[in-house]
């Protein structure tokens, strides 16, 4: 680590240049594009024939075109930049630190590249690493310059990528979703916007930016979520969303504004971040200011204990939840960390801790929203929970120091979430229901394609080798450097956080397993004929469905397939080369070094979680249902009836299937007989208790967490604050009893009182 | 003479004045008791004025005479509206508006 | 000693500014004139009372902005009178919340039938003693200057005569302000009697220099501030709010919330920044425990309210909260008390515009449905598009959702009261940040009633607005967008500092 | 404050209100008890108009304490305004709303109870501070100063002694002697006024003097306030 600073103070360490790619440089057009389509949906929507939505999927189109070009422009300039050709911008002020440069003090727009070198371990040529910032002033008041523009680095041009996918993928398949609704160009309008406001976040220059972004992210959820407003529970959820992340915007003002002062007087990104890494702000300014961005990542980003509106904001449609959990919004937490990484890396001290805040904080919350997820009944609800949890492995990544690892699952989770949320969109339009054991049931045979996506991208999701899941899920298991497992521990040893880690990995591919048998598998339960949907939802299931497949290719490990850990080639690390600045803005992390043997058994952990599942829902559960003929979505009694059914009914149904496929092997391998009996004897009495007790206890964990702790201890603290504030307004507004002359008792008492108390005290 | 002489009279004429604020029903007398309350002002600002040894004090004093010959004018106009308007001037009555 | 001139020198008319003195004067002269068309035209004079009234605020800004443009802070009278930026800005904000509020009432005072020409010439006095209150820096013509300015607010709170709400409305107004005013006044002769002298400049190097524990210097600052915490609606000062703006013609409670609430500020300002600078040991902590008691007490009690204008008022009442908050830090250093005075600009600039335009709205919606209670409000977005989202913006600005203009004006008090850096700034800012959470409760409660109700009684009929208060409504809304979007429209005129801070 | 009175003192041979102190504390107290007095009868009685008197009384006094310490204008329109204007328009105001005479109004035991602690706290916070700021402050009259001399001749004998000494006249006590402006000037105030000639004023010139200078803008602003405070009343109070 130390070396690593070392070595970037041999070098030069700022350059400038104005010769950056065109895309790069003028990267604002990408939100200023669907902020366009939503100007022009609002005032013209109505009279085009599609309502608005060719607009906006036009707009998101050449966003997304833009984008992919200044990706690529940017795999050129990361690698190819080089500093020692930078021409000096000599008209620019040396003796200002970097980045102060890009306040333009004359107002012009200039692009300055910022350049910093860095050696890699391996002792291998430098690799200058550059952020592309472009800004102006925008106004100045008491001597601060308050800039406005783009900090383009290989992080944000990834989540240019990423949001303008899966926005333009919503943007399509919303065309059929909300089909003849009644605010169809008015909920496009607002997806535009949306989307607008994330690539604004994410492009954002100074903090008062970021906090501008952030806010319009939250008002555009509020209104998206609280589409369908008639009824009072969906302006009840928008209502909860919007106030919860009220609270942390609190955090984030405050953050921002302790930074501000700690930084010197300045909202620019770059320098904040680079004062924090050569430690020109105090160590306590930094820890406060983690703390309040913390509880600002905490309710924008579903973390425990302010995730309670996540679950709520399913009330809104379904493509507006696939753009919320995937690409915007929630992200917007996770993205933020990474902007000021510094200040967190410093502010809590991720280097040398092996505890603190945002680890445990998304540590718990991978745990916590992993057992929620087991006792919904709403699809989208499991899938909330579900998100949770995988938005606790991002928080947990970044508390461990695992930069890259954090925004790799960011990026891998955006498509196969994307694909889960649209996919029980389609199935939920087909059955107008979201209740999986009411109305659903045996949906593959209706429903072939987004079956197939969904099991995918629940593959995916539960990190099964070799889909995209699996590889950033071990990415942060490795990141935490918990039980000797990566080689180098310059980010601390995260053993709590490895373990929570491979608790949740296991949790998810249960539940997914169980929501996946309990949608598609089984009797059909609900009514009607559903049908197979349109082309407009079934291709970005299916383009979702690819990446959520091949993602993971983009940052293999080093030392896999071919090469060594020292010296990566080809793919590997290519996405963490890509978004990790190696400059003067960025801390020095260290990273650690993949470990087959966890990989290995990480898989085992991972693929118990779903076998259990396997075990208690398609063959028991299924089962018991063929056997009875009834619709049946659980083990009418769990653990705590089996004594009594030791020898009855249950195990005679059970063991009765059984029997007749080890009575056929018995027959037809004879030779097997004795083995199939001690195999049978070892189901019979240990797998099958612990199978069941594993299924029946996680079930019950998840039941008796989600009813004790989060609906009542959670949810109740959160609605029983606004009670109780209203409880006490109803007090006070007794004192304003209409009479005047007690107000005027009260206005001399209260002159009196405050007088005295000020000729004692003072 | 001592200073506190007058200002602990003026203290006492203040206090008295917001009594009678706080407890009579009739609104002429609750202005009345607001003139006890401005005169012991008046007390406090002509005795400084002796003691400072300037006029300011004297100047306050004769505007705070002004202001409260208008204070005066439009609270008997309020109060004869209240009159005209409810049969009443008792202030305990007016509370129609609260909460 | 002067005395001994005084026997040979004859009075002289001592030297006066006139162009300092020329935006007072402007508006005397316009006031007369609406007064004589009263009396010379009688009833036929009706009709050029309100454009009149309008033209003489509007061109009252001239004399200010060449002013402004001069540039040069102007000293009168001993100090008694200082024509300085923060100055202009005050009366510049008066007179425009002043314009609005002409466009305001001029259907409903003319439509209601009320004594019209009083009504406007009760006005420009009211916003004379505003426009006088922003440059005294003297115990004597603040207190003139604040009673001008209320004396004629009694009356106009009052305005509908046969109304006993608003009988009410003026009488509990008129009672709580005497009474104020003679705390205030106690506060004030003590003051006099501590420094022997009025003018304020020359009261903060006498109070700065006493020992900590000057007793009489601790009554006179408290009793001064209770009389313009009650101009501002601080609690607990606050009573008198929620009934008079509920009682008085909505154009006065609009006045009333914006203007005469800025001129409480304008004083205080004044008084804490040049009179009792140096005894931040004294006004830092009142200020303290006025805040965080407005902003808690106004929030709490919003959150029960079923009429909206008395919703505004504890909104209001939150509001002076959030305005004084800056203030209870601002003695640290030189330099957070110019962040302080800034904060507090910023606020009564930006809050002008939205208030204003959140009563524009209630009075629209009133035309048709008669009535100010939130459940009126049902279904407005049905048939009143435009009005429903003019509101819900001044609502969310009033929330402080960027990036609209109060987003600016709650970050700009945030900041200062984090550039103090002490225990207790930080203290106040996280009571200040509890409470916007606990204010977008109840914006958003109205917001929802307005877009997701259905209307009472399905009465769907379209609302016709005067061309009046759309003007009000645009000027009101492009301002609120403006701040937000552009900050630098409010930032550079609060870019403000005090003649004579520091003592 | 002490030491000022001290320094005041020291400057000799003066005549100050002080030397009077016996006889105007028995006048102060005299008219402090009748105001007391009168002003809780005012708060206390049930009759409105006898309340209207009781105020009569307290305004008088009032008027008479500021003649004590010097203020003859403020007593003066003490007596014109309060007495001569507003009292008549109390007396208007309860016979307009015909008040019933005689026991106009119960106080309830509550309210007077609210009144009564709120009164008392704030007598003692008041009286508290009053006499930790004040204690043993005396207040120095000096004399008003103002005086208005034209050049003329005295005759020795008539001059003080004080005088003599001060401007160092020397010769037969019977001679005249020119005492001019500057010599005139030169005198400390105090002796200014014992030279024979001399006209004395009260403050009413300075108060004049700095209503029109220093508090122009006041008065201007007051005068708007009464105007349009008559316009107000008016139209609030007439019949429609």
């Amino acid at each position: 680590m130390s070396l690593l600073v070392l070595a970037a103070e041999s070098v030069p360490e700022v350059s400038f240049t104005r010769d950056a790619n065109w895309f790069l440089e003028n990267v604002w057009i990408v939100p200023l594009l669907p902020a366009l389509s939503f100007l022009g949906i609002l005032f013209f929507g109505k009279r085009l024939p599609r309502g608005g939505a060719e607009l906006g999927i036009a707009a998101l189109g050449l966003a997304f075109l833009f984008a992919v070009v200044a990706n690529i422009a940017w795999f050129d300039h990361r690698d190819n930049y080089d500093y020692r050709d930078a021409e000096p911008a000599t008209e620019l002020d040396h003796s200002a630190g970097v980045g102060d440069t890009v306040l333009d003090i004359d107002g012009e727009s200039d692009t300055v590249v910022l350049a910093a070198a860095e050696e890699s371990e391996g002792g291998e040529e430098a690799h200058p690493a550059v952020a592309v910032l472009k800004g102006r002033t925008w106004f100045e008041n008491g001597g601060v310059a308050f800039a406005v523009g783009t900090l383009l680095d290989g992080s944000s041009v990834m989540m240019l990528f990423v949001v303008t996918l899966i926005s333009l993928l919503v943007h399509v398949y919303s065309t059929d979703y909300v089909k003849g609704d009644v605010r169809f160009t008015h909920f496009f309008a607002f997806l535009s916007l949306f989307s607008s406001s994330m690539l604004f976040f994410v492009l954002s220059r100074s903090t008062i930016q970021l906090i501008t972004a952030w806010e319009l992210v939250g008002v555009c959820s509020f209104v998206l979520i609280g589409h369908w407003w008639e009824e009072k529970p969906n302006s009840d959820a928008a209502l909860k969303a919007f106030l919860t992340n009220r609270v942390g915007d609190i955090g984030l003002l405050v953050g921002m504004i302790i930074l501000f002062f700690a930084a010197g007087n300045t909202f620019d990104i770059v320098t904040i971040n680079e004062k924090a890494v050569a430690g020109e702000i105090s160590q306590t300014a930094l820890t406060w200011a983690a703390i309040s961005l913390t509880a600002a990542v905490m309710s924008k980003s579903g973390q425990f204990i302010l995730h309670t509106w996540l679950p709520d904001a399913m009330a809104g449609p379904t493509p507006v939840s696939a753009l919320i959990h995937a690409a915007t919004m929630v992200v917007a937490g996770v993205f933020m960390i990474a902007r000021l990484y510094p200040v967190f890396y410093e502010g809590f001290g991720i280097a040398d801790n092996s505890v603190n805040g945002l680890a445990v904080i998304g540590a718990v919350t991978v745990v916590f929203g992993g057992l929620l997820a087991f006792v919904q009944d709403d699809i989208k609800k499991v899938l909330a929970y579900s998100t949770v949890s995988q938005l606790g492995y991002m928080v947990l990544a970044l508390g461990v120091g695992a930069y890259t690892a954090a925004l790799f699952h960011l990026f891998t989770h955006a498509f196969f979430k994307a694909g889960l949320f649209l996919g029980s969109g389609s199935v939920a339009h087909s059955v107008h229901s979201f209740d999986m054991k009411k109305d659903m049931g045996g949906m593959r045979k209706f429903l072939p394609t987004p079956f197939i996506t969904f099991l995918i991208c629940s593959i995916s999701l539960a990190g099964v080798f070799p889909l995209a899941g699996f590889w950033s899920k071990d990415e942060i298991l490795v990141g935490t450097g918990g039980l000797g497992v990566g080689a180098d521990k310059a980010n601390g040893s995260y053993h709590l956080m490895l373990i929570m880690g491979l608790v949740g990995a296991a949790l998810t591919g249960a539940y997914m397993t169980r929501c996946i048998y309990l949608t598609f598998f089984g009797e059909f339960r609900g009514h009607g004929h559903p049908h197979e949907s349109g082309r407009a939802i079934t291709v970005p299931l299916i383009i979702l469905s690819v990446f959520a497949v091949g993602a993971g290719f983009l940052n293999l490990p080093p030392g896999f397939l071919a090469g060594s850990a020292e010296e990566p080639t080809g793919w590997q690390e290519r996405f963490g080369h890509f978004v990790e600045p190696a400059a003067a803005y960025f801390p020095p992390i260290g990273h650690a070094v993949p470990s087959w043997g966890l990989a290995i058994i990480a898989s085992i952990i991972g693929l118990a979680g779903p076998a259990v599942a396997y075990w208690y829902y398609f063959v028991k559960v299924d089962g018991l249902a063929k056997q009875t003929g009834e619709k049946l979505t659980e083990l009418p009694n769990g653990i705590t009836s089996r004594n009594a059914w030791a020898g009855a009914g249950h195990a005679v149904l059970v063991n009765k299937y059984y029997l007749d496929h080890l009575y056929n092997d018995v027959i037809v391998a004879g030779v097997k007989g004795p083995l199939a009996r001690v195999a049978y004897w070892f189901n019979q009495n240990v797998l099958d208790g612990v199978v069941d007790g594993a299924a029946d206890g996680a079930v019950r964990s998840g039941r008796f967490v989600y009813d004790n702790i989060d609906q009542k201890v959670v949810d109740g603290a959160v609605n029983g604050s606004g009670f109780l504030s209203s409880q006490s307004g109803q007090g006070l507004r007794r004192m304003q009893t209409g009479k005047v002359q007690q107000y005027a008792a009260l206005l001399f008492a209260g002159a009196t009182i405050l007088a005295g108390i000020f000729i004692v005290v003072i | 003479m001592m200073l506190n002489q007058f200002l602990l009279l003026a203290a006492a004429l203040f206090c008295i004045g917001v009594y009678g604020v706080l407890t009579r029903r009739n609104g002429v007398l609750v202005l009345m008791s607001v003139e006890l309350i401005l005169n012991a002002v008046n007390i406090n600002l002509v005795a400084f004025g002796a003691f400072r040894d300037n006029v300011m004090g004297d100047v306050f004093a004769v505007f705070v005479i002004a202001v409260a010959a208008a204070e005066v004018g439009v609270g008997l106009a309020l109060v004869l509206l209240m009159y005209r308007n409810r049969r009443s001037i008792d202030f305990t009555e007016v509370d129609a508006l609260k909460g | 000693m002067s005395a001994l001139l005084a026997q040979v020198v004859p009075f002289e008319r001592p030297p006066i500014d006139w162009h300092a003195v020329a935006p007072e004067l402007v508006l005397l002269g316009f006031g007369a004139l609406l007064t004589t068309i009263d009396v010379v035209l009688l009833e036929r004079g009706r009709k050029f009372t309100a454009p009149l009234a309008g033209v003489a605020l509007l061109a009252t800004m001239i004399p200010i902005i060449t002013l402004a443009v001069d540039g040069a802070d102007r000293t009168l009278f001993n100090g008694a009178y200082v024509v300085d930026n923060f100055a202009l800005i005050m009366k510049a904000v008066f007179l425009l919340s002043g314009y609005v509020v002409v466009l305001l009432s001029t259907n409903y005072i003319a439509e209601g039938d009320y004594w019209e020409n009083e009504y406007y010439g009760m006005l420009i006095s009211s916003i004379l003693g505003m426009v006088v209150m922003a440059s005294a820096r003297d115990l004597i013509t603040i207190f003139v200057a604040l009673e001008l300015l209320s004396i004629p607010a009694y009356l106009m709170a009052t305005w509908r005569k046969r109304d006993l709400k608003s009988n009410e409305a003026g009488l509990k107004y008129y009672l709580m302000g005497v009474f104020a005013s003679a705390v205030m006044l106690y506060g004030m002769s003590l003051l006099y009697g501590e420094s022997g002298t009025t003018i304020l400049a020359d009261i903060g190097p006498v109070l700065g220099a006493q020992a900590d524990s000057s007793t009489i210097t601790s009554l006179a600052i408290v009793f001064v501030v209770a009389g313009f915490a009650f101009k501002v609606s601080a609690v607990p000062f606050h009573t008198w709010a929620p009934d008079t703006y509920e009682g008085a013609p909505t154009p006065v409670t609009a006045f009333l919330a914006v203007a005469s609430k800025a001129a409480g500020f304008v004083a205080l300002v004044q008084l804490i920044f040049v009179g009792f600078w140096g005894r931040g040991d004294v006004y830092e902590p009142l200020m303290w425990v006025l805040a965080a008691a407005s902003m808690t007490v106004g929030n709490l009690i919003a959150l029960r309210q079923t009429n909206m204008v008395r919703l505004m008022a504890y909104s209001g009442i939150a509001s002076a909260g959030y305005i004084m908050a800056p203030l209870a830090v601002a003695g640290v250093s030189a330099d957070v008390a110019d962040e302080a005075l800034r904060a507090v600009v910023t606020y009564l600039v930006i809050y002008a515009a939205m208030n204003l335009g959140v009563f524009a709205v209630i009075m629209a919606v009133a035309r048709k449905t008669r009535s100010a209670e939130i459940t009126s409000y049902a279904g407005l977005f049905g048939y009143a598009p435009g009005l429903t989202i003019a509101m819900t913006v001044f609502l969310m600005s009033l929330a402080g959702i960027p990036p609209l203009g109060g987003w600016w004006a709650k970050f700009a008090v945030f900041k200062a009261l984090a550039s103090a850096n002490t225990a207790w700034g930080w203290a106040l800012a996280v009571v200040a940040a509890v409470n916007s959470v606990i204010a977008l409760y109840y914006y958003l409660s109205v917001l929802r009633t307005m877009w997701a109700d259905e209307a009472p009684d399905g009465d769907v009929a379209p609302i016709r607005v005067p061309a009046a208060l759309v003007t009000a409504l645009a000027l009101t809304g492009i301002a609120t967008l403006a701040f937000g979007v552009y900050p630098p429209l409010v930032n550079d005129v609060a870019d403000v500092s005090l003649l004579g801070v520091g003592g | 404050m002490s030491a000022a009175a001290l320094v005041l003192a020291e400057t000799g041979d003066r005549l100050t209100r002080a030397e009077f102190d016996i006889p105007e504390n028995v006048a102060f107290a005299i008219i402090a008890g009748l105001m007391l007095f009168s002003a809780v009868k005012m708060v206390t009685t049930s009759n409105v108009v006898h309340a209207a008197l009781y105020l009569v009384i307290v305004l008088a006094g009032v008027a008479a304490l500021f003649i004590l310490v010097g203020s003859d204008f403020v007593g003066a329109t003490q007596i014109l305004v309060y007495i001569g204007a507003i009292v008549v328009l109390f007396l208007f105001g309860i016979m307009l709303t015909r008040a019933r005479l005689g026991d106009d109004e119960t106080v309830e035991s509550e309210r007077r109870t609210m009144g009564v602690v709120v009164g008392l706290l704030l007598f003692v916070v008041m009286a508290f501070a009053l006499i930790d700021g004040y204690e043993n402050t005396e207040i120095v009259f000096s004399e008003p100063n103002p005086v208005a001399y034209e050049p003329q001749s005295h005759q020795i004998d008539d001059l003080p002694t004080p005088v003599v000494d001060a401007l160092g006249i020397v010769g037969p006590s019977s001679d005249e002697v020119l005492i001019d402006t500057p010599e005139f000037e030169s005198l400390p105030p105090e002796l200014q006024r014992r030279v024979p000639g001399a006209e004395v004023f009260g403050n009413n010139k300075e108060i004049a003097d700095s209503i029109f200078s220093q508090y122009i803008v006041a008065f201007e602003a007051v005068s708007v306030l009464l105007l349009a405070a008559l316009i107000g009343a008016v139209v609030v109070a007439r019949k429609e």
